[in-house]
């Protein structure tokens, strides 16, 4: 159920970057669907009733086997939004200069190449 | 000595594109020296390598807990192609990017693309091949950006948008793997998939795969792309897009995870042979209108893409439906075949189109005409490139377009054959009348002063030409086991790519 | 149920904001819109038990809306319009719609939500990392230890990311991109 | 952009500090507790932000020029890939963590960890070194009002 949530995100995230004309929007669209990758990763790792990936010093670690949640997930998420802020960046920095150029963020009007 | 050698091939290119914004401010032909030993020394490393089949743990780290780099016949092969290329267009670009400012940048993103598609062709584990998909994709977009007018940047924010869409379904696909076997090391969720059962999420999956890597790889639905991105971007970078971007992030990543993680279906085959199919058949027939020369070679490689995905698919369903075992391997031998030859006419055709365009100032075909005179140079090899794509013998892109129709015989498919004919005709037609606007017919009156391009871009242009019309050669005996069979083994090999990287280890 | 109530109605939250992010008409409140999802996509990392990854997202949001609202403010001025054609409207919803339904019946082939793989995979690396992450590293921190030691390469793969883009996107904003020779042309 | 008005300054004055030493104290301790040095980078890359827009971007550039932006940006990356580097050269296997394989610290201390730790600062340079650039570029790029009415905007040029 809350995987299905989750894919409702990814979703409306594609929608919004095939659908909508505005430039802007579309970045948000992929946006939201990396942020939707994201939490579906670390939902994967989650396990029931349990703790953070940080060893306490003192604790034992046989319960800190069976306690802890799956770091992998973790470790890939923050290479994974580190990723998505390069690309957001980069397209932020599109739009900018389609701006300065075109006047506009309406991508109807930035056609300059034929189909 | 040479497991020393391995991490060199990511890490030079790496430290040269730190290193030149570094240094090249202030004396700007570092960039130029620093681009082209980094790839030179690539190339070099890439050829000693060529015959190594082993697994490198990085950081020392054993199998399924760090990242391993397989080099196995095809990604030996990749890397060699990938490293010639590059070379041969560093090579071309030293003069030809004096025309943009900021040259150090454009060596700098050059090379962080080539590190990002070295590291996807090595890779032994999927969260990786993601990594080094989005630094070659990144350095990418902004190199189709780097010339900052209207229709650049319009090109790029498309590309950027479709191929951030496709690396994103590649990560969730990663997620699913990861969810349903708790691996991310290639071999090891190879052997979970075979031992335990096939779920649907697997084909979820596979669909974000297929659609993910498709994008990249510009087949037909999903190749809205290419047509602007290609064309758009400096010469030699177009060369490298379509030369070898779209087949080490697309075609071999597909056929990579298809083939050797995931397993080979029948279902799977076909889908790979519908698609390329299409691609041939939308590709070839959306080029022949086309009067911008960069723009016709880019849809050119939308169909010849196709080829290489049809060869490929269709020596995957042969091998899992059961058929005849030496007609899919003679179908992959001619996708595999075809991908590299294409790898080297295209890159040579996109620097021919930046040739004339450095020295008549323009793309369009109308606009030129009786340049065979005035640069008799890169007449000669946009011809030889012209009939290497068309497949007309004695040149590369004959035998491995041969190769795929016998298959296609052999396989018991004639009208794949008789498809895969027809479309080669066309391209045919359509380089005809390149070849007549470009260089027959007289001399308009602005091209007077046209002079022939400089010497290191006519080198680059002659190594090429030189490789177009050698490469038929890999076909006798002793080079094919020693090239390419090796590659075809790898792929042929499927899920006993598992055992073959344990074996190695 | 306890976490995975608030998980639920975070998740609603989510959902809503992105649809407001979506569907309004004015790009600011879009904009302030993601911002609110990130945000509540940290806390719910919180609840999940990742600071570090609540970390890292709250301040990569805090830097994401900054760029964002510096890109869009005043500039919105011309209201985007033309909608797209019914048709593909349509074929588009469909596609959704059928997209949704598939990844529904997969989804139930996953672990349940809670019981994560690794506890039924015994050699899967995160059990070993779990295990000896802290002797074999030193790092007390095991993502920490994954990121910068067993997965190390993966790093150094996001920092050149990071590299490319911010050189891609002054590559993309420089005055001027043609030298002077081709400009007199 | 000339600042803000007083409040905004004086407020930004006191926080300043706070927030590097914040983003300073996550980079170091990353692999003890929560964060490391992605994290902290972006810290310390806000703290600057935050002071460009209070001050104005002359104020901060007097501070940290472009080049040495550049400079950073470039340096982080390349210390990175030195440390993986160094695993090469001394054990034959790239991206060895070296140091806790040969001198092992006691454990939940400061320098427990080997490469980590020069790892994580060399990624918090980088990373706010970059973010640091983008978001100056960014708000270099301004709206000037052309004769003829229309919104334009002009980059300043950059030393060629």
């Amino acid at each position: 159920m809350v995987y299905a949530l989750c894919f409702v995100l990814f979703v409306i995230g594609l929608y919004c970057a095939l659908t909508k004309k505005n430039i802007v929007k579309i970045v948000i669209g992929l946006t939201i669907m990396e942020y939707a990758v994201n939490l579906f990763l670390v939902l994967l790792g989650y396990r029931k009733d349990g703790v953070a990936p940080i060893v306490e010093e003192g604790a034992g670690p046989l319960e800190f086997l069976a306690r802890s949640v799956d770091p992998l997930p973790q470790a890939l998420v923050v290479t994974s939004i580190v990723i998505g802020l390069g690309v957001t960046t980069l397209a932020i920095a599109l739009c900018v200069r389609l701006y300065e150029k075109y006047g506009t963020f309406d991508i109807s009007e930035i056609r300059r190449l034929k189909g | 000595m040479n497991t020393l050698l391995i991490p060199l091939l990511v890490a030079i290119p790496l430290g040269g594109a730190f290193f030149i914004p570094l240094v090249s401010r202030k004396v700007r032909v570092l960039a130029d020296i620093i681009g082209n030993l980094a790839t030179l020394s690539v190339l070099v490393i890439a050829v000693l390598l060529f015959q190594v089949r082993t697994v490198y743990s990085i950081g020392g780290w054993n199998a399924s807990v760090g990242i391993t780099w397989v080099l196995d016949g095809f990604s030996n092969l990749m890397l060699v192609i990938i490293c010639l290329i590059s070379f041969v267009a560093t090579l071309f670009s030293s003069q030809y990017m004096e025309r943009y400012t900021a040259k150090y940048k454009f060596y700098s993103l050059f090379l962080l693309m080539v590190a990002g598609m070295n590291g996807v062709v090595m890779t032994g584990d999927m969260f990786n091949l993601f990594v080094f998909l989005e630094i070659a994709s990144v350095a990418s977009y902004a190199l189709v950006a780097f010339g900052g007018n209207h229709e650049e940047l319009e090109a790029a924010f498309k590309y950027l948008v479709l191929a951030s869409i496709g690396s994103t379904l590649v990560l969730f696909g990663i997620a699913f793997i990861y969810g349903a076997t708790g691996y991310l090391n290639m071999a090891s969720i190879s052997q979970a998939i075979r031992t335990g059962p096939r779920t649907p999420i697997l084909t979820l999956a596979v669909v974000f795969f297929t659609v993910g890597f498709g994008i990249k790889a510009a087949l037909v639905p999903f190749h809205p792309w290419l047509p602007d991105a290609h064309p758009s971007a400096p010469a030699p970078i177009s060369a490298m897009l379509s030369g070898v971007l779209i087949k080490a992030l697309g075609i071999y990543a597909l056929t990579r995870v298809l083939f050797n993680v995931i397993g080979i279906t029948p279902i799977y085959g076909a889908v790979l042979i519908t698609i390329g199919a299409l691609s041939m058949v939308v590709g070839v027939f959306l080029a022949v209108g086309q009067w911008d020369f960069k723009r016709l070679l880019a849809y050119h490689s939308i169909s010849q893409m196709g080829y290489v995905v049809l060869g490929i698919g269709l020596g995957g369903y042969i091998l899992a439906s059961g058929g005849k075992q030496s007609a899919a391997m003679l179908a992959i031998l001619g996708g595999i075949f075809h991908l590299a030859n294409h790898s080297v006419f295209k890159s040579l055709l996109f620097l021919v189109s930046g040739s004339i365009e450095y020295s008549t100032g323009t793309r369009q075909l109308k606009e030129m005409g009786g340049l065979l005179e005035k640069m008799p140079l890169t007449r000669a090899t946009c011809t030889i490139a012209s009939l290497s794509i068309a497949g007309v013998p004695p040149f590369n892109g004959f035998w491995s377009k041969l190769i795929i129709i016998m298959a296609a015989f052999q396989g018991g498919y004639p009208w794949l054959a008789a498809l895969t004919i027809l479309v080669s005709f066309v391209t045919l037609l359509s380089f005809i009348k390149v070849l007549r606007y470009a260089f027959l017919g007289h001399l308009p009156e602005s091209l007077k002063a046209v002079r022939e391009s400089p010497a290191l871009m006519s080198i680059a242009l002659v190594v090429l030409a030189i490789f177009c019309t050698c490469m038929g050669l890999l076909l006798i005996p002793g080079a094919r086991e020693m090239i390419l069979d090796p590659a075809v083994g790898a792929l042929a090999n499927g899920v006993g790519y598992a055992q073959a990287v344990l074996a190695l280890r | 149920m306890g976490i995975e109530l608030y998980l639920f109605i975070l998740l609603v939250f989510l959902i809503v904001g992105a649809l407001i992010a979506v569907e309004t008409k004015n790009l600011l409140s879009s904009v302030i819109s993601l911002g609110a999802i990130g945000f509540g996509l940290s806390i719910a990392f919180l609840f999940l038990r990742a600071p570090d990854l609540a970390i890292v997202q709250i301040a990569v949001e805090v830097v994401l809306l900054i760029f964002l609202i510096r890109a869009t403010i005043g500039r919105d001025v011309i209201p985007t319009k033309g909608h797209i054609h019914w048709a593909g409207l349509l074929i588009v919803c469909l596609l959704t719609v059928g997209f949704f339904a598939f990844g529904y019946y997969a989804f139930r082939s996953l672990n349940e939500f809670g019981t994560p793989i690794i506890s039924a995979v015994g050699n899967a690396p995160s059990n070993k990392y779990l295990a000896d992450g802290l002797k074999e590293t030193g790092s007390a921190n095991i993502v920490t230890s994954i990121l910068l030691d067993y997965r190390a390469f993966d790093t150094l793969g996001e920092a050149t990311v990071l590299f490319a883009a911010v050189l891609g996107a002054l590559a993309v904003l420089r005055g001027r991109a043609w030298s002077k020779r081709e400009k007199d042309k | 952009m000339n600042g803000m008005t007083v409040i905004v300054k004086t407020v930004t004055r006191w926080l300043k500090v706070f927030i590097f030493l914040y983003g300073i104290y996550i980079i170091i301790t990353g692999h003890l507790a929560p964060g490391g040095g992605f994290a902290g980078g972006v810290i310390i890359a806000c703290s600057y932000m935050l002071l460009t827009l209070a001050y104005g971007k002359e104020f901060t550039l007097k501070r940290l020029s472009l080049r040495a932006g550049h400079h950073l940006d470039s340096s982080g990356a390349l210390l990175f890939l030195v440390v993986a580097l160094f695993g090469l050269g001394s054990g034959g296997i790239f991206f060895a963590n070296v140091l806790q394989n040969r001198y092992p610290g006691a454990k939940f201390t400061l320098l427990s960890s080997g490469t980590i730790l020069i790892s994580n600062i060399a990624i918090s340079l980088k990373v706010a070194a970059s973010l640091f650039l983008i978001f100056i570029i960014l708000s270099v790029l301004r709206i000037v009002l052309v004769e003829d009415g229309s919104q334009k905007m002009i980059q300043e040029e950059e030393e060629e």
